[in-house]
């Protein structure tokens, strides 16, 4: 799709130009590399560089003087820890939020179809750690249910828990579902209706110490655009 | 003080021991020496020990084919050592019976240390054999070896003390640690290093060190004990006791040493046979007293004091090869040896007209050393080489470097023998 | 006590010296002036916390001894005994530390869990699970910290004089009486040293250990997983964390060290 | 040759010796024998992938070279100088082994980054800034891999004979002169083995990298920030990645360490 | 072989030399030691410079207090060594003049390597002090000392060739390495090692070794010359060629040089005077001939072959401490040493009747060594004491361990004086 013009605005006459920096989650990775190939064209002579990690690493580095124009987090948590040392301009945006999928093994041998499954004994679950976004999100999904479940392992993120199932070392994991479309074969998804309530927000927001606003803020309003959205639902992520 | 009577008087009264030894032959192999009596068996070296092996040709690899040494070799040490090291070659034939002690002399890097690691099994035979009491050891390793070790720098376990370097040995060989300690304590006791027991070898003297290396290679009680310059770090009195000690030990337990040292007095002193090597390769072998009297190699006549020509002999004049000529007492024919000691040279400021001495020469003083009150001269021209002489003498002739003298030496003094 | 003037310690040494110094421990300090000291004391008063440090403690010890078990015989088999491919060998050996965490962590859960190649025999046949158990959390650091063991413990094999061993083996002592009462005592700081890197190294594992055994408290969770966890949400508490994880490590090391170093 | 036998290594240290191998050796194994081999190709023709392994050699091997420059003299006064507070000191130089990476990258952002201790003078009088730059992967690597040479080289040197020095001495050589002609080459192949261990800590190096240097491709990407990326989206391409890093590791290691250590 | 002649035959003829030296005494500082005619200053060891200082006394902090050694003493070596070490203290003055060379010799442990270590400034000084040529020392670095050292195990730089361990030296002080190495090989050139010098330490034996060390102490060119032991391991052809090349280095460079040996042919051959340690403390102190003829403990009657006793004279008449009398020439009074060679006491089988021998005492064999062709039997009994005596006497008398003998000793071969 052609996204000149798309919400934006337009091109080199807007003044954009330079470098722009942008810090994003790790599982950002391919939407946003997209995103920035597609900037690039629309903003000719506009370099955009990622720095890609954990949300936390990234919030740290910002804090420690990172020099940076947007920071893209997979967390309302970590971004506020941006945020409260006064690091961003104005309120963070919401641009996509991820919910919550039960990856099983493939063909589900377990015979998975609900959280309540997961209590199963002899069943090995691993979760994401309360700390983390999506740990946050089950303990809310699990809340919201009224159920109990103690997992073999608290995982430090999505993608450690997600691979314990890929390594068939756990029998499920709750996970996003943009990971278990990344797995392709090697996990199976089984939604389930408390994950509604428990989605997550991604924020990002534009740095105050940007070197490079005005690329910043085009950059953003991409990400916003009908046509960002569109890379990003591809990916599995739902609009805000 | 007649330091220099050291390696000068060698061989003076040679002559005199040749005949006594023979009637007392017979004891050799029962011969039993008792504690600090070493002399007892002095008779006991005859002349029909004596081999002059020179090198071990092939026909070695077949033991007991020569000399009375072999006679007995099922018992004690049987080997040839050929050993390549770089462009380093050993190939020495060494044997020894029980109860004997073999000095391995030569010149520094001559190949000792060597031969020595070659018979440890620290070293592997390049070729030949080596067998220890009928067994064959080649393929054995070290720590299999009934055989005990001294090495040149001591190697003691720095981490250990005196003490427990020495129990080290009979704990490997199964002793329980009080058994080993008592031991260790014991002989640490014998060496008077009893007060040292609990001293790290860093804080030891060298020449401390060097005895607790030896009763840690004797508490073994090995079959073959290797010395290598055991004695060398020890003062003199010590060295008297250690010796004594070292003599005593191997009586008691029947087992053959080869001692390595530079010392020629105490290779005299405490080994039964000398094997002389150079550049690897056995150049004589024998009981001290013929090596001293009948030194084949100049290493060998430096080593016991004697200048040494060879020659050829018509009856009882030889023909240097190359230089003058010889007058001796012995009638002999064909190449020969000849030697005389330092002390037999007189030397005169002017040509002697009224001496009886047939041997005269003119040199050149090169180089002179005081050895205590006697002074040994180098001299160079027609015949290279050394005299002693008392200061009062050297004070009457006015020598000094340089100065021009006429050496004489009287045929009776002169020793020949078959080359 | 009239003593020579050693002199004082060269300059071309001494300016490098305490500029890696400064290097080394400029970021520690800077982490106590900006530490959130009025966090400190919240953090201390958790029994999560003390669970993990113990529980650090307790598995960085273990994978040490471990360590020192297996790595001093394969240090002293690459150091002492000549067979052919021995180079690569001692390559292989490096790799753990060069393998990013995480993917040693992977490694290890393809190696050793539930499905890996040696894990399913273990589980069918003996019935252990590593993963997720405090003994996968050893086994995660022992991978790791063991590498610099062996290659520390073998440089000072090959700086130490092998005569010592022979002289032993000439007193009766197998090679192994040897190795164990000569070349062990001898070598002793060079192992002291190894350990002290093992210990350190599996101390501050994260990446292998979240991966192969999981994070849970008190029984997998150690003290860089529970700092890394506080970090997601707050930083300060996570900076309170890891300096409770320095004080005890200098504590033990200064203690644990200099007892070691001098007993040699 | 009839040669002694030096005996069958002995089985003591022969079986803990196997077993280490095995443990080190069969995760790497199990990674190759579950590799993608497929995937492989994809990653080698990848300009990214070189690099990102470019840069992770040149910025391993700049972090060893800082390491061994400052180390190696931080060392030598460890072991051979007599002062105050030493077995501290020495605790604190391995600190950065037990900092959690992560929080290893912070405290080098609070040390050196735009408002860090040291950072902001260094900003504002030599328009130095390291953090995000390729200087700034090198001082995270340095910082994270300096101590495992110091500890070793540390080890080393305790357990050589300081009489060579004394010997060096008495010729006129000062103490830097005998340390540089004597005691360097005395010791080197714990060197070696310490800066075996750096290089290999500094390429396996993440937490403190992407924290203090971030990630950029080309500039402080090195691949095991590439590996933890593709981690997230081809976890097989992380092992393919992982196994192009191993094996350029191996290659370095075997050609260089056996001509280090064999030329002492 | 007379090996047996060595420390044996000591003090035979130290009376006839003792009349001679005197002549000579003025040329002492100025003399000249030519290459190689080292005995040309033999007339100038002149009775005036025995001092028998025995231990340091608080009074020695003055330094050129006392004895002819002093006068010079700004040149050349002034010290007073006080260390401690656990529960040894060595306490001990040292003097020399330029080209002197003083042995320091004493049993194992006496503190000699300690000496050598305070004067090289590897020990620091508990107390004393160390002047060089007129400059305080004491607070020096071993590095800034004009001191060479050779160590009692080389300690020869493993990782350099033979080559560049003498180079290091020089290179050191500031010479090019072209230099440092056109002067390394000349050295080793001398030492005759120039076909070694391209090895490392570990492929050279062990007096190759020790070789290599001596000439890296001495391309330093030092002002003072430390050598611990330093001919040990060297054969006997090769230990004269060190030595003489030694004593014509230090000649060179008018050089102070402190040697420790055991050995006291080295020590007499070597050194213009010898100080005597034992125990940390100078027990004697002189030159060789005068401690050879006047030893003052038993270890240093020991070292020169003296049999030697403590007593009190009246006139001729020496009445031992608690022991027999011995008759002398000298006519002394009060307490005084006697001393006589083994060579001096006669054996006989029976109480001799017919003999002239003053002095006859019945004693018991407790042991016996040949030297050669020499015996030396150590007796028990009314008075101890060792004897020398040939095989052929040995064998008529029948001796053994554990033979009763009387031993008669001339009034005219002892020697006594004051203590
Ligand atoms: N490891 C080695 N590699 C090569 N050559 C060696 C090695 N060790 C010794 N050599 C050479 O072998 C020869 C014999 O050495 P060895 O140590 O046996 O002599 P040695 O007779 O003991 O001498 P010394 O009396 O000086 O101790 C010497 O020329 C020496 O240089
Ligand atoms: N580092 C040390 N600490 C404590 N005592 C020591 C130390 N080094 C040596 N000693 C002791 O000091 C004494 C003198 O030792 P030193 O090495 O000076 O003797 P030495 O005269 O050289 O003997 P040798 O002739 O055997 O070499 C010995 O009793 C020894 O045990
Ligand atoms: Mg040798
Ligand atoms: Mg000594």
């Amino acid at each position: 799709s052609s996204g000149k013009g798309s919400g934006a605005g337009g091109g080199a006459s807007d003044g954009v130009s330079g470098e722009v920096t942008v810090f994003a989650a790790a599982s950002l990775k391919e939407s946003f590399t997209e995103l920035g190939q597609r900037f690039e064209k629309d903003h000719p002579g506009v370099k955009v560089t990622f720095s890609f990690g954990g949300s936390d690493a990234l919030a740290a580095s910002i804090r420690g003087g990172a020099p940076a124009d947007v920071f893209a987090s997979a967390s309302a948590r970590t971004m506020k820890i941006v945020t409260d040392a006064g690091g961003a301009v104005g309120a963070p945006a919401t641009f996509v939020r991820n919910e919550l999928e039960i990856a099983t093994l493939p063909g589900n041998p377990e015979g998975i179809s609900s959280l309540k499954d997961l209590t199963k004994s002899g069943l090995k679950v691993v979760l994401c750690d309360v700390e983390v976004p999506c740990g946050a999100a089950t303990q809310k999904a699990l809340d919201v249910s009224g159920l109990r479940l103690t997992p073999v392992s608290y995982e430090q993120d999505v993608k450690a828990a997600l691979t314990k199932v890929e390594l068939k070392e756990a029998d499920a994991a709750v996970v996003y579902k943009t990971d278990v479309i990344a797995a392709g074969d090697k996990v199976e998804g089984v939604e389930f209706p408390e994950a509604a309530d428990a989605v997550n927000d991604y924020p990002i927001a534009l740095l105050k110490d940007a070197p490079n606003a005005d690329a910043a803020q085009a950059f953003i309003a991409l990400v916003r655009s009908g046509a960002g959205q569109e890379v990003l639902s591809d990916a599995g992520f739902l609009k805000p | 003080m007649a330091g220099g009577g050291g390696f000068g008087g060698s061989g003076r009264d040679g002559g005199g021991a040749a005949a006594r030894g023979d009637g007392e032959n017979g004891d050799r192999e029962n011969r039993d020496r008792e504690s600090g009596s070493t002399a007892d068996s002095f008779g006991a070296r005859g002349r029909d020990e004596q081999q002059e092996l020179g090198t071990p040709g092939p026909s070695d690899r077949e033991p007991r084919s020569s000399g009375a040494a072999s006679v007995r070799s099922r018992d004690g040490l049987d080997a040839r050592l050929v050993v390549r090291r770089g462009a380093f070659r050993l190939d020495v034939g060494l044997r020894g019976v029980p109860g004997e002690v073999v000095a391995l002399l030569g010149p520094n890097g001559a190949g000792k240390t060597t031969a020595l690691r070659a018979l440890a099994g620290l070293v592997p035979l390049t070729d030949g054999y080596l067998r220890l009491d009928g067994a064959a050891l080649e393929r054995t390793p070290p720590e299999a070896r009934p055989v005990g070790v001294v090495f040149q720098d001591y190697l003691l376990f720095p981490h250990l003390t005196a003490l427990d370097n020495v129990a080290f040995g009979p704990r490997c060989q199964g002793s329980s640690k009080a058994e080993a300690r008592a031991l260790a304590a014991e002989w640490l006791e014998r060496m008077g290093l009893a007060e040292h027991a609990g001293a790290k070898p860093r804080r030891l003297s060298g020449g401390q060190a060097q005895r607790v290396a030896l009763a840690r290679a004797l508490a073994t009680s090995p079959r073959l004990l290797l010395l290598d310059e055991p004695l060398a770090a020890l003062d003199a009195r010590t060295r008297l006791d250690v010796r004594a000690q070292l003599r005593r030990h191997l009586a008691d337990f029947e087992a053959v040493a080869v001692l390595v040292t530079h010392d020629p007095l105490d290779a005299m002193v405490l080994a039964d046979r000398l094997v002389v090597i150079e550049d690897g390769r056995v150049v004589q072998e024998g009981t001290p007293g013929d090596i001293a009297r009948h030194p084949r190699t100049d290493y060998i006549a430096h080593l016991v004091g004697l200048n040494l020509y060879q020659g050829v002999a018509d009856r009882h004049v030889v023909r240097l090869d190359g230089g003058p000529a010889i007058t001796t007492t012995e009638d002999l024919t064909g190449p020969v040896f000849v030697t005389f000691p330092p002390s037999a040279v007189t030397l005169h400021g002017e040509r002697p007209t009224g001496v009886s001495a047939r041997n005269l020469w003119r040199c050149e003083v090169a180089g002179m050393e005081t050895h205590g009150d006697q002074i040994r001269a180098d001299l160079t021209g027609e015949l290279p080489l050394t005299a002693d002489l008392t200061t009062v003498a050297a004070a009457e002739l006015g020598l000094h470097t340089g100065a021009e003298v006429w050496a004489a030496v009287k045929a009776t003094q002169t020793h020949a023998y078959p080359a | 006590m009239v003593s020579p003037r050693r002199g004082p310690v060269p300059v071309p040494l001494l300016v490098p010296a305490l500029v890696g110094l400064a290097f080394l421990v400029l970021p520690l300090v800077a982490l106590l002036v900006r530490a959130p000291w009025s966090n400190l004391p919240d953090q201390l008063t958790s029994p999560e916390v003390w669970q993990a440090l113990r529980l650090s403690l307790v598995c960085a010890t273990a994978a040490t001894a471990v360590s020192l078990v297996l790595g001093v015989p394969l240090a002293w088999l690459l150091a002492r005994v000549e067979f052919p491919g021995r180079g690569f060998v001692r390559a292989l050996v490096t790799l753990p530390l060069v393998l990013p965490p995480v993917v040693g962590g992977v490694a290890l859960l393809m190696a050793l869990g539930r499905n890996g190649l040696v894990g399913q025999w273990l589980e069918s046949w003996f019935g252990i699970s590593l993963p997720f158990t405090t003994a996968g959390v050893v086994v995660a650091e022992a991978f790791v910290a063991m590498p610099f063991l062996v290659i520390s413990v073998e440089g000072t094999l090959r700086a130490a004089d092998p005569r010592y061993e022979e002289a032993a083996t000439t007193l009766g002592a197998s090679r192994f009486t040897a190795f164990r009462r000569v070349t062990l005592p001898l070598i002793a700081p060079g192992i002291a040293a190894g350990a002290v890197l093992a210990w350190a190294r599996a101390l501050g594992e994260f990446g292998a250990t979240i991966t192969f055994a999981g994070n849970f408290p008190g029984r997998t969770q150690t003290m860089p997983l529970a700092v890394y966890l506080a970090l997601q949400s707050d930083p300060e508490a996570a900076i309170a964390l890891s300096l409770v994880l320095l004080t005890v490590s200098v504590a033990v090391l200064a203690g644990l060290r200099d007892r070691w170093m001098s007993a040699s």
